[in-house]
């Protein structure tokens, strides 16, 4: 089986998706992750626009103006889903009651930081609710391509203006999974066929690098 | 009973240089016949409150393209670029906070409270300038409430006396907004009588809303 | 037409309510001040618990044990009432969306200050709700008998625990309607019968009084 | 799929010392089942943060008998002369709040807040000895997030995934306390199969609640 960089990171993201948790996925990437969730799993997908328990787009035809995304795609709602107003599904976010938000990145560092809501000067897009994530979520997953044409994105430290100072949990990309630590970034697994010289070579970061560094291990 | 007024009536009442929270969420909840009564009437220098500006010429931003709009506190523009020029040109102020600082500060504004203590944020660009209060030697970022002379906000069912009810995902702002604001102005989706929306399922409680947007004419 | 005390402050009360607001009325006397409100002023009453909209007790055989005021009495609930939780009920009181309430008073004084939660060492049962009404309502009316077993409540300065700091906006009383301002405690208004005399001799705090001093007018 | 457990089972989780929110209003939104198998283990020294503690040997008013109970915060105790005399006697320590701002510092606790800011009791002797926190010269009572190990929340309706339906004023604190405790039992009077309670009547959201209390034997 030959995995595109895409499904390598959103299965390997899968596999750390707990079982009757409430996660929120962010818009593009992260989204996909979805499709290697088992429903059996009771796992509830939040939009921070207002519902937990989304689905994905319902049959032509179906949907519904009043039923959106965070981009304001239509989708769906499974059984047992729950529509909240803002202040509520910021209040889930805040709170500490969402176990994994999953985001991209356009720099983490060596303190685990991360960067990905504006580029000063050129994207002025707003935070929308990647701040309030980042800060209140139980789990930051990282969910981003190690590199962004040719240039490493796991850098020394951020240039980019951070979303949050608090240190993510988990960096997910389509060579490694890595660890941010009080030590530093711990490269903890490689992407199929990836050799750790290879990642090295693809992160400006330092990176510490344990005697064995096991491949990744997809359920499926 | 209310006053059901047209979107043109309620346009009428706003001025130049009103501050307004609109409801919705990249235009899903938003007052669509409001916002363009409002464009009709040629109402500048706004100040806006609101999730975001939706997309070019379509919610709020027919506000933004129509140049009514002087002042926006909003989270996230970024699939409007009308707005992002319009901000790196200098010709609207943008104020951007982050989606859950922003709810809690209307919701601060509509309930009385002195303002939001929160870590979103904290120690980020987006925090420069701001007032950090100490609360047992831990750091919190301050946010000051939220007030409006007008909040347009949209429902799904609304009852002859403005009682309330939201459906789906058109929830978000909404509701709070309503607490927010001096004037509510609610375009309802549908117009039922007094008693069809059973008490637990009344989001907003009429007292709180003053105007209630007639029904259009093909509905 | 020979009027109770209660029946007075009642009936003198209902005047201040206007048409399509929201209102509290606090147990005991100031609940008795819906018997006076015509229906057709789509006056709603609160009950902090969390109802817009409550009504009086149903008949015999339809109480609802979920539906009470609180007191903990079952009540019933007009058409078009909602249901909204603590949060929310609070957040009309505090946030001023609530016109009027209407309070007992065990102390006011020459500076509008009002008294009427705690006797230290004898009564402690909590504030309740009583303190965000005084601090949040637009306007506090106190409804109240002008004394307890003789003794003036009306005075210089209140010696028990204040409410809240800011200044009521009228005491009605079975002797007098008096208003709170910068200048102190006018008098407006003389109950049936009653002359400035007595109400002066029943109030040990300073009145201002007019050359005239009405009575006051009921509408039935 | 939540676990349904019995009100034993739910009372044996509860340890001495706990800290408990529960739920109601004078009794009304209590859960009665669980209270009353609470009682009956002979739990000790609890914290409790609720509303009142309704009457005597009745709601919260039977762990105030049974003496479980060494503090609590709440805004009123006035129809409790048990608690009244407790609380006079130093058996219990009680600190009373007001009502409004007890329960902002819930939602504070569970909505990741740094505290409340508020006027009310402001200049009263219920300020004292609280912090004053100056806004642009303007001063505002603060009061702390509240937090719980355990909410005891009750309810109209749950469904098999734990999303709960409140109904009328038996609502008043229990959605707001299922956002601020570690874990969340929930005693329903009625349990339904998922989906029969639509999205916009789920109040507090299934991923929030722990345990379910199974219906009683004569249910």
């Amino acid at each position: 089986m030959t995995l595109s960089p895409d499904e390598i990171i959103q299965r390997r993201v899968a596999l750390e998706l707990h079982e009757g948790t409430l996660v929120n996925l962010g818009i593009g990437l992260p989204t996909g992750v979805s499709k290697y969730i088992a429903p059996s799993l009771g796992i509830l997908f939040q939009s921070e626009n207002g519902i937990v328990g989304m689905d994905s787009r319902p049959p032509e035809g179906m949907e519904d103006e009043e039923l959106t995304d965070a981009g304001g795609g239509y989708i769906s709602a499974v059984p047992g889903a729950a529509t909240v107003d803002s202040t509520m599904s910021f209040g889930l976010i805040r709170g500490g009651h969402l176990d994994a938000t999953v985001l991209g990145g356009l720099q983490v560092d060596e303190k685990g930081h991360l960067a990905n809501w504006v580029v000063p000067g050129k994207m002025v897009p707003g935070m929308g609710g990647a701040m309030d994530l980042v800060s209140g979520a139980r789990r930051v997953l990282v969910a981003m391509q190690h590199t962004a044409r040719g240039n490493p994105k796991i850098v020394p430290e951020c240039t980019l203006p951070l979303t949050a100072t608090r240190r993510v949990t988990l960096i997910i990309t389509d060579l490694a999974v890595i660890e941010p630590t009080d030590a530093g970034l711990v490269l903890l697994e490689r992407a199929p066929g990836v050799e750790v010289a290879e990642i090295v070579a693809a992160t400006s970061a330092r990176l510490i690098i344990a005697e064995v560094v096991p491949e990744m291990a997809f359920g499926g | 009973m209310k006053k059901g007024v047209t979107p043109e009536e309620a346009a009428a009442m706003i001025s130049d240089g009103a501050v307004l929270m609109i409801g919705g969420f990249m235009g899903v909840g938003s007052p669509h016949r409001t916002i363009a009564a409002l464009v009709e009437r040629g109402v500048r220098n706004l100040t806006i409150i609101a999730n975001d500006t939706a997309k070019a010429d379509y919610g709020i931003g027919k506000l933004i393209r129509a140049g009514a709009v002087a002042r926006l506190v909003a989270s996230h523009i970024g699939l409007n670029p009308e707005t992002q020029r319009a901000m790196i040109d200098g010709v609207i102020d943008v104020e951007l906070t982050p989606q859950g600082t922003l709810a809690e500060q209307i919701r601060a504004g509509g309930y009385g409270l002195g303002g939001v203590l929160t870590k979103t944020a904290l120690g980020t660009t987006a925090a420069e300038g701001k007032k950090i209060i100490d609360i047992d030697g831990e750091p919190w970022l301050y946010a000051p409430p939220l007030k409006a002379d007008f909040a347009l906000i949209a429902c799904d069912r609304c009852d002859h006396n403005g009682n309330v009810s939201y459906q789906l995902t058109a929830t978000n702002f909404n509701p709070v907004m309503a607490m927010a604001a001096q004037t509510v102005i609610c375009e309802p989706r549908e117009i039922v009588p007094v008693g069809v929306i059973p008490p637990d399922h009344v989001n907003t409680p009429g007292v709180l809303v003053n105007y209630i947007i007639r029904r259009g004419a093909h509905q």
